[in-house]
């Protein structure tokens, strides 16, 4: 039987408004194996610590339960707490009696009975811990970043210039990502290329970054600090170390009507391609669908004209293992198919385009050279509606519920340019609210305003229709004036929501890392550790954490590549001594528990036991405790109990159970 | 128990830590209200959850169990709620086919953003366990007194 | 029979194995046990492979796997799943057992036959593989009766997965088809009830239930060295029947850790001294298993993964469950 | 000597019940074995053994011994009462009877087990003879006359009558509160039946078994270390099959169940079979199942006899030879040792 110390938080009037704290603490002394029970107003503080070191001290107390906030909270500051007292840090339970209890009801004489419950259920626990012991694992000093975009290089940029080696893997043919596809950025309107491809190329050129483009990730096991991982880099068909990049290649390529995902699909490319000029390496791959030599077996002119002979149509997917003791998820997003949005025309009508797609229409390098015209017929606009929130801050299920956040300043600054370029061309923006917080935003928002008479609606349009004539008519509301519009106009643009690149999953599933309703990577906590993901070891880095802009997401890959950095500096990590463990003499040697181990951490060994003077050889599970994670899988497959899983374990759960129901 | 006579039902909740702990936690910081009968219990994974547990819980006078993990593909240990979710199912059916109340147990993936979900759920679940009444079909008579 | 013996004999002499296990002759006909002969002479006298011989052998290799030499093991086509298990789980050598599939012609319940209304029972003819297997000459204290073979015959052999044998070295002797009734056609008649039918007919049917463990015991895929019932491990050690959730905890438990892995081979049925249907908690499952993700049975080879070790991303959701009725 | 018609017979139980509780065999989906009447239950008098056998209501498979109860820190305890109420077993055969002589040695010397002997003292047990014996009934190799079984009333069932025959005083006072359902008669039928039934007996297979070699006569050690055992016991499942359905095995254990506001502290039957049996700290001081195997059967016929005064723990109801799963029973070890010169 154990001596236990129950402390009761007040949590200022967070706990005590609805839970009669001194009522708690009555019941509870006497409880039995209670030794010590008070109650206090922080029991976090340093002072609501040093009370439990003086009960610990004075009491001899052997466990520890603190009624207070949530355990994913404070359990590490008492367990911290109890280790300076000399106890083990794991002969301490949480009661949660604040986010389970005290903040979700209302009547205290219910709120009390139900915190008394908890702290029972927590004390039947306790009497049950054992101290465990964390045991080590070691930590490669390499890094994984998953994307190539803005945020990918940025971390790694910083992590490698902190001394480590870092990997980007990135799933298209040149690092860069969305921002390579951006005309001009905001709030100061520099080129977008002109900031972005110094920053690559010194990725590419950094001796301690390898950066593999048209690259996926295959495979992940192990855990953090030593994460292995499998990077398939498919098959480009272009020999890396022999390619010059001059280019002829795509020249001379028959095969030019594949539609050009950098351009949006708004031109086309060759079937051998590098995605646009500054590519990152530049060696172009072979697009397999599109090439004549594969879909045929004739052509081969590529071969043909290359001079370095770099051209292999052999070349097959290669898959490259690696370790890593950190991984930064960096995969972007892609805006939102228009499926759903019927009303906008977007798919019947060329003239009616994303604000991505103008991006490519406004850069000199775009499908219209820079050129502001209409697709569908070349000929300059006269007026262009903007309509914003596309799919954002929806309340059905066509688009996404939260606000994409970066549209308001990009449409603002598109409709800035147009206006500077082109004086004679109207603009019109449909908003819901304009949204401009961030450093010199609402200034720049006012501007396009004032100095470069965009005109600005409050409205939403509820349809545009293509005419005959070929313009389009903008139906909308006006909700100022309270009145329903029409609009004749050239173009129009959608500034369509942002949705976390659909890769994301698969990679989330392989990192088991969580991902919300979304499908935007969790963090680990939304306020105070927003780059980590809950599962130790995986970073966060850019839009795949939430919709940002630029500087945001240049930040946020500061960020993570510190975090990054903190753990590669460690040498070894103390692992979670959480594992599960086998009583060999109840052991069958089944193999079940093995089957359904994610990590593999269970291995067999035949030994020989001494069950109550029976001594035999047994076959028997053995728990590799630096990759278990503690999940529990195997403890319920195991179907003799012999397998379980140490700090919640059956009898403590059982115990935990039966306090509740009792 | 409460001075009036109302049913307060005994409902236990597994709740897997990265997730449905989380979003009950985050249902806490939010202030959205559900039933005192609910206690929760902590587990890692919702693979821990041994029908061992669940059997527990009846047998010591439990009306409801409802067990809450990571949404398929999100369980933070990549596999646990799969398998979980398969020995639940078994489960579940047959203890309705030993004719006990189809709605006493339930499982729900909830997960850390969904504090809405959380107590939505467990307003739910109290509901039905209300109006299922007392367990009397699986207990142990002894824990009665 | 002769047939069996002499092989046996035969595999003893030229030290292919050093022990057979079959069955050997009861003292009154109808009682045969599982045995191990080591000599010729005691086949010769005591070896015995009739109707009555319904034990699943493939459990007792579990002990044998430990034993120096090859073992010899008689097993029934339905026994072969069982040992295919055993193989998958590690618990028996397949290295140690020389196989010998043996034919089946349905096996018989004598509390059947005695249920029949048949008393003092001395001898049964007819039970040989020999005979036909259609009639059965009981000779009693009160006369003799005539009973029907089929209808003498175990649950399980009227619900028979098939006659062929899923591992063996060599088969010997013919089997008869005894399947005439539909596997699941119980289960799916407690289904139909409404809660409170299924209910009581399950309190009723536990009711009977002595704790004896016949059950567990005779169950091959319940070899664990020690069950949860007997340790500590879940504070569930519990031997008697106090109140009746103890029993239901008992039998849904021990369904649960052989779901998967139970080959339904009615074993558990035939050993309960109350005459539990226990064979409707396993396969219940092993329907529910077939319904929810795909037809599995289990024993079939030794490598499949079981469904409980399992998973699609599909998989059904327990509101499946929950949700309907 | 009394008679009353089999069509009587609920009228009979409904009118013992009102003044005892009264337990009958009952037929359960197919299953006998004794429970407590009341109208609604399928009474089998046909049915030559129950399943288990009727010590059950003397010495019940679990049975609360007293209760502790928790309020904060403290305890309070409190016994169960002992059975106060008169109770009647009806339709015990000859075997089931002597069965309890065997447990009375046990329970009834000292220290006196409470409990059993309340339940002893307010129990009255109406035999029945049994006018079917079985192949598997053995009763006569220890003395045992099915004919003529002990108890407070004997009754026999013979054709559409039932013959009731007081015995001892419990089974007067018994036979007055039912009187008015009996008719007089005489024993001739009863005397045809009793004979009728020893001829059976001696024509059953295991009616001639010899004990020789057991009981007070036997060698301990040489039964005890005979390599006979290591060949009996092997196909044993370890079940308790044997040790629940017979009607002198008394071994229990004693367990406390947590009730969340306390412990009930109960008794049930163990079985020597089981590996936990006896379970000490240190283990169990019968390791292999040869030992648990062994451990039974020399208890039965070695053990008891010599420490009470000869007398077997065994009364050949052969409840054991139907029941077995594996089919070993005690006739088979009795035999074995026969054949081995029993040593």
């Amino acid at each position: 039987m154990q001596r236990i110390g129950v402390f009761v938080c007040h949590c200022g009037s967070n706990i005590a408004a609805t839970v009669d704290v001194k009522k708690v603490v009555e019941i509870i002394s006497q409880e039995p194996g209670v030794a010590h029970c008070e109650d206090y107003q922080y029991m976090c503080s340093e002072a609501g610590q040093a009370k439990i070191l003086e009960a610990v001290k004075e009491k001899n107390l052997s466990g520890i339960v603190v009624c207070s906030c949530s355990p994913r909270m404070h359990e590490g500051t008492f367990r911290k707490a109890a280790e300076r007292a000399g106890l083990n840090p794991y002969m301490v339970e949480i009661a949660n009696i604040r986010e389970h209890c005290s903040w979700i009801h209302k009547d205290m004489e219910e709120a009390t009975e139900k915190a008394v419950i908890l702290a029972r259920a927590a004390i039947a626990k306790v009497n049950l811990n054992a101290p465990l012991y964390p045991g080590e694992s070691r930590v490669t000093k390499r890094a994984l970043v998953i994307g190539g975009g803005i945020a990918g290089i940025q971390t790694a940029l910083d992590i490698a210039d902190a001394g480590y080696e870092v990997d980007i893997v990135e799933k298209t043919p040149s690092i860069g990502g969305r921002m390579s596809q951006l005309d001009k950025t905001f709030p100061t309107l520099d080129c977008s290329a002109c900031i972005l491809t110094p920053k690559m190329v010194e990725a590419a050129a950094h001796e301690k970054i390898t950066i593999y483009t048209y690259s996926e990730v295959d495979k992940v096991t192990g855990f953090v600090g030593d994460f292995t991982v499998d990077i398939r880099k498919k098959a480009r068909s272009i020999d890396m170390d022999k390619c010059t990049g001059c280019g002829v290649c795509q020249e001379k390529c028959p095969s030019k009507k594949t539609p050009s995902e950098f351009n949006r699909g708004l031109n086309t490319r060759s079937a051998i391609y590098t995605p646009f000029a500054q590519a990152i390496p530049n060696v172009p791959v072979i697009d397999r669908e599109a090439c004549i030599k594969f879909k045929t077996g004739k052509c081969g002119l590529c071969e043909k004209v290359c001079q370095a002979g770099a051209i292999n149509y052999e070349q097959t997917d290669e898959i490259v293992t690696e370790k890593y003791g950190a991984i930064v998820v960096a995969t972007g997003f892609d805006t939102i198919k228009l499926d759903n949005y019927d009303e906008y025309a977007y798919n019947q009508s060329p003239d009616v385009i994303t604000s991505l797609e103008l991006e490519r229409v406004m850069n000199a390098a775009g499908p219209t050279k820079g050129h502001l015209e209409r697709l569908s017929d070349g000929k300059h606009p006269e007026h262009i509606v903007f309509v914003q929130c596309v799919g954002s801050r929806c309340n059905d299920n066509r688009g996404k519920s939260y606000c994409s956040k970066i549209c308001c300043m990009y449409t603002a600054k598109h409709a800035m340019l147009i206006r500077d370029k082109y004086p004679d061309v109207k603009v019109t923006v449909f908003y819901i609210d304009v949204r401009t917080p961030g450093k010199n935003f609402d200034e720049f928002y006012r501007r396009a305003v004032e100095e470069y008479g965009v005109n600005y609606i409050k409205g939403q349009v509820g349809k545009v229709a293509p005419q005959s004539d070929g313009s389009l008519l903008v139906q909308a509301s006006d909700l100022l004036d309270n009145k329903q519009i029409k609009l004749k106009a050239d173009m129009v643009v959608l500034a369509t929501a942002i949705e976390p690149d659909p890769s994301v999953r698969r990679i989330a599933t392989m990192l088991t890392a969580s991902i919300d309703t979304n499908n935007f990577l969790t963090e680990s906590h939304a306020k105070l550790r927003p780059v980590e993901s809950p599962t130790a070891g995986i970073f966060l880095s850019g839009v795949c954490q939430g919709p940002k802009d630029i500087p945001e997401t240049v930040a946020q890959a500061g960020a993570a590549a510190v975090k990054a950095i903190g753990l590669l500096a460690k040498d070894k990590l103390l692992t979670n001594p959480c594992t599960a463990k086998s009583d060999e003499l109840l052991c069958n040697g089944c193999s079940v528990c093995a089957n359904v181990c994610p990590y593999g951490a269970i291995s067999y060994e035949v030994v020989q036991v001494n069950d109550h003077g029976i001594r035999e050889d047994r076959r028997v599970a053995r728990v590799n405790n630096a990759l278990c994670q503690g999940c529990g899988a195997c403890t319920v497959a195991c179907p003799s109990g012999a397998m379980d899983l140490q700090g919640f374990s059956n009898r403590q759960i059982i115990a935990e159970v039966d306090a509740i129901c009792r | 128990m409460s001075m009036n006579n109302e049913f307060r039902p005994k409902i236990v909740a597994f709740c897997c830590n990265w997730c449905s702990y989380a979003g009950a936690d985050l249902a806490g910081s939010s202030r959205l209200q559900y039933p005192a009968d609910v206690k929760i219990i902590r587990v890692p994974c919702s693979c821990r959850v041994n029908p061992m547990f669940i059997l527990r819980a009846f047998e010591k006078g439990a009306d409801g169990v409802i067990m809450c993990g990571c949404h398929p593909g999100d369980c933070h240990y990549s596999t646990g709620n799969y398998y979980a979710r398969r020995r639940m199912t078994l489960l579940f059916s047959m203890l309705e086919y030993l004719g006990i109340e189809n709605g006493r147990t339930r499982v729900e993936w909830v997960s850390a953003a969904e504090g809405v979900k959380f107590s939505t759920t467990m307003n739910e679940f109290v509901d039905k366990i209300r109006s299922l009444g007392e367990n009397v079909r699986l207990g142990d008579l002894r824990c009665k007194d | 029979m002769q047939r069996l013996i002499d092989r046996a004999k035969e595999l003893l002499a030229d030290g292919t194995v050093v022990r057979v296990l079959g069955w050997k002759k009861g003292d009154l006909g109808f009682n045969p046990e599982p045995a191990y002969f080591e000599t010729a002479e005691a086949l010769d006298s005591d070896f015995i492979y009739d109707g009555f011989c319904g034990a699943n052998l493939s459990k007792y290799m579990i002990e044998a796997s430990k034993k120096d030499g090859k073992t010899l093991v008689f097993l029934k086509p339905c026994d072969t799943y069982s040992f295919n298990q055993l193989i998958k789980e590690h618990r028996v050598d397949r290295e140690k057992a020389y196989i010998i599939g043996v034919g089946c012609k349905g096996k018989l319940d004598i509390e059947k036959i005695k249920a029949m209304g048949v008393k003092g029972i001395l001898s049964v003819e007819g039970a040989s593989m020999d005979s036909e297997c259609e009639t059965l000459t009981v000779k009693t204290l009160y006369g003799d009766k005539e009973v029907s073979y089929n209808e003498a015959m175990l649950e399980r052999c009227h619900v028979c997965k098939g006659k062929e044998h899923q591992i063996a070295d060599e088969v010997m002797l013919e089997s008869r088809d005894t399947k005439d009734a539909e596997r699941f056609a119980e289960v799916e008649k407690i289904e139909a009830m409404s809660p409170l039918e299924k209910f009581e007919f399950f309190k009723k049917e536990l009711s009977k239930c002595i704790r004896c463990n016949a059950c567990r015991n005779v169950c091959p895929a319940c070899s664990c060295r020690k069950c949860v019932f007997d340790s500590t491990k879940f504070d569930e050690a519990t031997k008697a029947n106090v109140d009746s959730f103890e029993e239901k905890m008992f039998h849904i438990i021990r369904a649960f850790h052989v779901a998967g892995r139970c080959t339904d081979c009615g074993e558990c049925s035939r050993v309960c001294p109350q005459g539990i249907p226990l064979h409707l908690f396993n396969r219940k499952f092993i329907k529910d298993i077939d319904t929810f993700y795909g037809e599995f049975q289990a024993g079939e080879d030794t490598e499949t993964k079981g469904p409980l070790t399992n998973f699609t991303f599909d998989d059904v959701e327990p509101s499946i469950v929950t949700e309907r009725g | 000597m009394y008679k009353i018609n089999k069509e009587n017979l609920s009228a009979l139980f409904s009118l013992i019940a009102e003044a005892n509780e009264l337990y009958v065999p009952v037929s359960i989906n197919g299953a006998v074995n004794f429970a407590a009447w009341d109208e609604d239950v399928q009474v089998d008098l046909d049915t030559l053994k129950t399943v288990k056998s009727p010590k059950d209501a003397f010495f019940p498979q679990s049975e609360t011994l007293y209760s502790c109860k928790r309020n904060g820190k403290k305890l309070s305890i409190t016994p169960e009462e002992l059975s106060s109420k008169d109770f009647v077993v009806f339709g015990m055969k000859a075997c089931d009877v002597k069965g309890l002589a065997v447990l009375d040695k046990v329970f009834l010397v000292d220290p006196v087990d409470s409990y059993y002997k309340a339940r002893r003292e307010h129990g009255i047990i109406v035999s029945l003879a049994c006018s079917q014996p079985e192949e598997a009934c053995f009763c006569n190799v220890f003395g045992i006359d099915a004919s003529s079984p002990e108890g407070d009333v004997q009754v026999y069932m013979i054709g559409d009558e039932l013959f009731w025959n007081a015995v001892t005083q419990k089974g007067e006072k018994l036979t007055e509160q039912v009187k008015s359902l009996l008719a007089d008669t005489d024993e001739a039928k009863v005397e045809e039946e009793k004979a009728s039934i020893k001829a059976i007996v001696e024509r059953l297979p295991y009616s001639n078994l010899s004990l020789d070699g057991w009981g007070e006569d036997a060698v301990l050690l040489d039964k005890f270390n005979s390599p006979i055992w290591e060949e009996l016991y092997k196909p044993c499942l370890a079940c308790g099959t044997c040790t629940f359905v017979c009607p002198t095995c008394q071994c229990y254990d004693i367990k406390d169940y947590n009730t969340g506001n306390g412990v009930q502290r109960y008794r049930c039957w163990d079985s020597c079979m089981y590996s936990d049996f006896t379970m000490m700290a240190h283990g169990n001081n019968r390791t292999s199942q040869m030992q648990r195997y062994r451990q039974r059967f020399m208890h039965k016929l070695v053990y008891y006899p010599q420490n009470n005064d000869g007398m077997y723990s065994c009364v050949g109801c052969g409840r054991c030879v139907d029941k077995c799963p594996t089919g070993l029973n005690i006739v088979k070890v009795i035999k074995a040792f026969e054949k081995g010169g029993n040593k």
